[in-house]
């Protein structure tokens, strides 16, 4: 079975891009089976995923299956396609596959009587065989290829409900900021193609062994690293993710939490051979991640649209993961990244149930006392919270341990200090959303609000199932098992301490008890504060005038840029067609005059070039031969 | 003594008596006949070049035979087009015929 | 250097073409210049038979002399209605005139030049015994496509010809 | 007797290499003398002919014909050739005065031309060309440019007229008589017509060749203006056509011409399709007369009897019957041909 499979891997893909050009192509009309056929497909996918990982965790670690096919071959040029199988891809094949397929069954509950199920569905297949593609692709290229794949799903699944100006705005707004990540993206990948005449990975490691200039190899891994800066909203292209909460929640589940986003943070992972050989690409890395952390928790602190605050958080937790690679400590990245994509996309499938049973209601303000109508949905809600802000023995605070542990152990304490308050601030702003909205006092629309059908309410489950136990395979329970198998030579891997666990676990408790005494007791006024700290909550509040400064920046800079450009265009590059199309008119109006519509004359002008070529000839012959 | 190149010769200045009938005359009937001079002119030099330089062999007299098909075709035509254009203008002036201009 | 009667052959022929053909663009009735251009025809026929290409001759003057020179005296007649005799004059722009004398000066030096200087690579030889075979062999053999295509060529021609004197059918 | 004319000539360059000239130079005269031969004698037929024909003629329209001048009127011709040479040579003042001239004399110097290939007997043949059938019919198409002139140069309107008439009728004829004989050459396999009497030794080609001597006949007819086809002179619609204007000696031009051309087609037919001059008894010479007349006898026939035809019903009559009837001809020639070569006969 192994034996099939693994070198045919390229079915997990290839199954929902059926589905997507069966429902595309005819199944349009019938929103139920385009439905039923989606789920179907991503079932599949979710099996073949789970044989692969048995095949990959069953052989010894560190084995690497690498199938591949010459796809264009020409002098200097070779382009493969391929497939590289290891213990990273199969986590990421679970990661995706599992989350994809509860987040298709959950949006059977979501979608419902949305006039686009068939074409959200062909999306979603879309999206689903795009991001397996990217997960399993053996070189630089073809990852390339389906990252602005998952880019374009991304985009459609933003715009999804195209009638609303925000959602457009946001869809083209998400689009245009990767544009700028992807730039530099391609730039890196160009640059390696050139420097080593290979984007394989496998290839391009072995070469980078011998590789020795370093001063040409940072600004490649800088412009590598765009891509995950854009595809993962690492700080200042971050501005995307947020807006991106105009999609369909079980679309920001599962792309704009769980999969699409990490895929930057895949990305390192994969190419981490590079980073690792220039420290100041992974300097860069560090402080960017952790910047974000810490940026995107604290602005999560103000704001009341229950997806955006999740949205933050993502933005924090991936700066989280992006510190963990730039500080070295790949496996506690991957491992932050897969506990985060469960819990993560718990959360948001939780709001989306929120959200449905008020009603479209998005602000937290407005909810209130919803853990006696909707149960579940609070539990499982709960479960998600106490794993992101990394109470043990859920999965987050294994992952969040470890980072921490990294941090410590590579020396970077000033990051570790960071680490260690995003986890406070995180464990405060998840409570500060529990409270407010599941436990305070009932709201006018949370009256009617009621749990949803099992639908919804099973993937909950099954996430939180997962959310709590997902930490324990790398945990010293398990021996470290996930370590052990993503553990690559490069990467540092430091004993768990039970120091750094206790130390985290009552800074989280701590942010716990704060959200508690602040919005449940309210020993401590919220409004006051509000007052008190009044400049820093609008920064806050208003996400650091990120959003203002770039439109700023947009209409001063762009604007001005393009005043000139306009100035240039209209009287130099115009000025310069006109120019030509004048000489042409007056060469025109000038030759014209041989054109006296007589047949002899024209018969008179063909002659004299024959004799003209005539006399020539004979003048070379003349001159040539005489 | 007579060889090729007064044939070739010949065939020159038959030629060139009819490019200056084509370029010179005013009648269309007249630059029709003109053009028949050059293509007979063309042909003498076929028929010639045929006889002494490749005397065994009949291509050059092909070609020429084939130059006279053409230019039946083309006296048909051409004789077609100029009462034709005379039914309409009355008038096979080619100076009249300036419709084209510029 | 002797004279063959073979020469003396040449010679008239050559002059009475020569004449012929200015006859053709210098008479002021284009009768005379089509009557004319019949006797250039005849001389150039002359002239293929002393080249011992007698078929050839006869195809001149069955197709040349009989009949495209019919069809273009036929022609004239046609279109003639005014008094024939200023009918063939030169054109009225003196410009177009010079240039075209200069040209065609030009022309018959240049050529005249290249022929006179050139080592024809003659080859002296009797000529085949069956010169209309091979031309028949030639015909219906290598040359077979362009023959038929030469055969389309002229029914176009003809077919087009009627079309084009008759006239587009009256629209009623 | 067989051989008379052949021994004739023998003698005659015998004689002149005697006096000391070269072969080739006798040769040469003796084409020349041939040459003069040919004119005398066929000028000198033509009064006989012309005598004949009025007899014919009135034989069919049962009146007596010329019976005055001598036996039958037999010197009625002669002294009609007087009359016209000694008639005053008009030419009318408005006409093309060099055209006009002309046009009389190429016209009986193209008749006269086709005889150099014809062959009057056995080795009886001025030039045996290998294209000598071909020879035959390019020359004979130029006699329509001599009646263009004629009617052009005269500058009358009848004149014109019947020269654009015959114009068009010789040009149409043209095509089914040329098509026509090309079965016959395919037959004989050349073009040479001292190879194709020899091809009649065993059967003449009018047995194997019916359609084309038929269509041959017609187009021989039209293109020599004979009655029924004589619209070009049309005497009651046009006044004489293109020789309206012509009189004394220019006319008698014409109309030697006329009958030399009607002497020259019925010989080629007779050599073409009647065998030539092979046939038992008679001296070969002899046997080609006999074979001519025979021919121009039924040429008189037709044009006596049939009435004249419209000009139109003339055209499409060439256009649309003899062009595809012997197009047919080629076609079933080829076919027979091949079959015969397939029976292995």
């Amino acid at each position: 079975m192994f034996e099939f499979i693994l070198p045919n891997a390229w079915l997990i893909p290839l199954v929902p891009v059926l589905a997507f050009a069966l429902i595309g192509l005819f199944l349009h009309r019938w929103p139920k089976i385009s439905a039923a056929l989606s789920i179907f497909s991503i079932a599949i996918a979710f099996i073949l995923a789970l044989v692969i990982a048995g095949g990959v965790f069953s052989a010894p670690a560190g084995t690497v299956y690498e199938f591949s096919t010459r796809w264009l071959d020409m002098p200097g040029l070779q382009v493969d396609m391929g497939l590289l199988i290891d213990a990273l891809t199969a986590v990421m094949l679970l990661v995706v596959t599992t989350v994809a397929l509860l987040v298709q069954i959950y949006s059977l509950g979501y979608m419902k009587g949305d006039p686009g199920i068939a074409s959200y569905y062909a999306y979603q297949s879309l999206f689903a065989a795009s991001m397996l593609g990217l997960v399993i692709a053996n070189n630089l290229g073809q990852m390339f290829v389906f990252w602005e794949l998952v880019g374009i799903c991304s985009y459609l699944l933003i715009g999804f409900w195209f009638g609303k100006y925000s959602a457009r705005n946001a869809a083209i707004k998400a689009f245009i900021t990767n544009r700028v990540g992807d730039f530099g993206f391609l730039l890196a990948i160009l640059f390696l193609q050139i420097m080593f005449g290979t984007l394989n990975f496998g290839e391009l490691s072995d070469s980078m062994a011998g590789f020795t200039n370093m001063t040409i190899l940072i600004p490649v891994a800088i412009l590598l690293f765009c891509g995950p800066i854009g595809k993962s909203a690492q700080f200042p292209l971050h501005v995307w993710l947020p807006d991106a909460m105009e999609g369909p929640t079980p679309v920001s589940a599962l792309i704009h939490a769980a999969t699409m986003v990490a895929a930057g943070v895949y990305l390192v992972a994969r190419a981490f051979f590079i980073f690792s050989a220039v420290p100041q690409a992974m300097t860069v890395i560090a402080v960017i991640g952790g910047f974000t952390a810490l940026f995107a928790a604290t602005i999560a602190l103000t704001q009341n649209d229950i997806k955006r605050i999740l949205a933050y958080s993502t933005l924090s937790q991936l700066g989280y993961m992006m510190m963990a690679m730039g500080i070295g400590a790949m496996t506690a990245g991957m491992f932050h990244l897969m506990t985060h994509a469960f819990f993560k996309s718990l959360l948001f499938l939780g709001a989306g149930s929120v959200i449905v049973a008020m009603h479209e209601e998005q602000d937290i303000w407005k909810m209130g006392g919803l853990y006696k109508k909707m149960p579940i949905t609070t539990w499982t809600f709960i479960i998600g919270a106490l794993a992101l802000s990394g109470i043990p023995p859920l999965s987050g605070f294994w992952s969040k341990d470890e980072i921490l542990l990294g941090a410590l152990a590579s020396g970077h304490i000033g990051l570790y200090i960071i680490g260690a308050f995003v986890a406070f601030l995180t464990a405060l702003y998840m409570f500060r959303l529990i409270f407010v909205a599941f436990f305070g006092s009932n709201k006018a629309g949370a009256e009617k609000a009621q749990e949803n059908s099992a639908v919804m309410t099973v993937p909950l489950i099954i996430l939180a199932a997962i959310s709590v136990v997902a930490g324990l395979v790398n945990s010293p329970l398990m021996h470290n098992a996930f370590g052990h198998y993503i553990n690559s030579p490069a990467g540092i891997e430091p004993h768990p301490s039970l120091i750094i666990m206790i130390s985290s676990t009552v800074i989280a408790l701590a942010g716990i008890a704060m959200a508690w005494l602040i919005y449940q007791k309210q020993v401590i006024s919220a409004e006051d504060l509000k007052y008190r700290f009044e400049g820093i909550y609008k920064v806050l509040y208003h996400k650091y005038y990120i959003d203002e400064i770039y439109a700023w920046l947009g209409a001063r800079l762009v604007d001005g840029m393009a005043k000139v450009l306009y100035w240039f265009d209209i009287y130099v590059v115009n000025g310069f067609i006109n120019a030509i199309a004048y000489v042409t008119a007056i060469t025109g109006e000038v030759l014209k005059f041989t054109e006296d519509g007589q047949v002899q004359t024209y018969a008179l002008y063909m002659f004299a070039g024959i004799v003209l070529l005539l006399v020539s000839a004979l003048y070379a012959v003349y001159t040539v031969l005489i | 003594m007579i060889g090729l190149t007064h044939y070739l010769l010949l065939g020159t200045v038959v030629f060139c008596i009819g490019l200056f009938g084509v370029l010179s005359k005013r009648n269309a009937i007249a630059v029709l006949m003109s053009v028949e001079l050059m293509l007979n002119a063309v042909n003498i030099n076929f028929v010639a070049i045929n006889k002494f330089i490749t005397p065994n062999d009949v291509t050059g007299q092909l070609f020429s035979i084939f130059v006279i098909v053409v230019a039946a075709a083309e006296v048909a035509v051409g004789l077609a087009l100029i009462i034709s254009i005379y039914r309409h203008r009355k008038s096979v002036d080619l100076n009249d015929f300036n419709l084209l201009k510029w | 250097m002797t004279v063959s009667l073979n020469d003396l052959v040449f010679v008239a022929m050559a002059l009475v073409i020569v004449v012929a053909a200015t006859g053709v663009v210098m008479l002021k009735n284009i009768v005379h210049s089509a009557l004319s251009l019949i006797l250039a025809f005849v001389g150039v026929a002359g002239i293929y038979f002393q080249l011992s290409a007698g078929f050839i001759g006869l195809v001149q003057i069955m197709v040349y002399a009989g009949a495209i020179s019919v069809l273009i005296i036929f022609a004239i007649m046609l279109v003639m209605d005014k008094s024939v005799e200023k009918t063939n004059l030169f054109s009225p722009n003196i410009i177009r005139l010079l240039a075209g004398m200069g040209l065609t000066f030009l022309l018959f030096v240049t050529l005249g030049v290249s022929i006179w200087f050139t080592k024809f690579p003659v080859v002296p030889a009797e000529g085949p015994v069956d010169a209309v075979g091979m031309l028949a062999n030639l015909f219906m053999g290598d040359y077979v496509i362009a023959f038929e295509t030469a055969a389309i060529l002229l029914l176009v021609a003809v077919i087009g010809a009627i079309i084009l004197a008759k006239g587009a059918e009256d629209k009623q | 007797m067989e051989h008379l004319f052949i021994n004739i000539a023998d003698a005659f360059t015998g004689w002149l290499m005697n006096l000391g000239l070269s072969p080739w130079w006798a040769d040469l005269a003796l084409l020349v003398v041939q040459w003069i031969c040919i004119v005398t004698i066929v000028t000198a037929n033509i009064t006989v002919l012309i005598w004949l024909e009025r007899k014919v003629s009135g034989f069919f329209q049962e009146r007596l014909g010329p019976n005055r001048l001598g036996p039958f009127g037999c010197f009625q011709t002669i002294a009609d050739a007087i009359k016209l040479l000694t008639k005053e040579d008009i030419i009318p003042s408005a006409a093309d005065k060099l055209v006009f001239r002309t046009a009389p004399i190429f016209f009986i110097i193209v008749s006269v031309m086709l005889y150099v290939v014809l062959p009057m007997g056995d080795g009886m043949q001025i030039v045996d060309l290998d294209v000598g059938l071909f020879f035959f019919i390019s020359v004979g198409s130029l006699s329509t440019i001599c009646l263009l002139m004629a009617g052009w140069g005269s500058n009358n309107k009848w004149s014109l007229i019947g020269a654009m008439r015959a114009v068009a009728q010789m040009i149409s004829y043209e095509v089914p008589l040329a098509l026509s004989l090309i079965g016959v050459v395919m037959i004989a396999g050349s073009l040479r017509l001292s190879n194709i009497v020899a091809a009649q030794g065993n059967i003449w080609f009018i047995v194997l060749q019916p359609i084309a001597f038929i269509t041959y006949f017609i187009a021989a007819t039209a293109e020599l203006n004979r009655g029924p086809f004589d619209m070009p002179e049309a005497e009651q619609e046009l006044t004489g056509g293109a020789y309206t204007e012509y009189t004394g000696m220019r006319w008698a031009l014409f109309f030697l011409a006329e009958y030399t051309n009607l002497v020259a087609v019925s010989a080629l037919m007779a050599t073409v399709f009647l065998g030539g001059w092979q046939g038992p008894w008679l001296p070969s010479w002899l046997w080609i007369i006999v074979k001519t007349y025979v021919i121009m006898m039924v040429f008189f026939w037709l044009k006596w009897t049939f009435p004249r035809i419209r000009m139109d019903q003339l055209m499409s009559f060439s256009w649309k019957f003899l062009i595809p009837v012997s197009l047919a001809n080629i076609f079933l020639t080829g076919a027979g041909i091949h079959f015969f070569k397939w029976m292995g006969w």
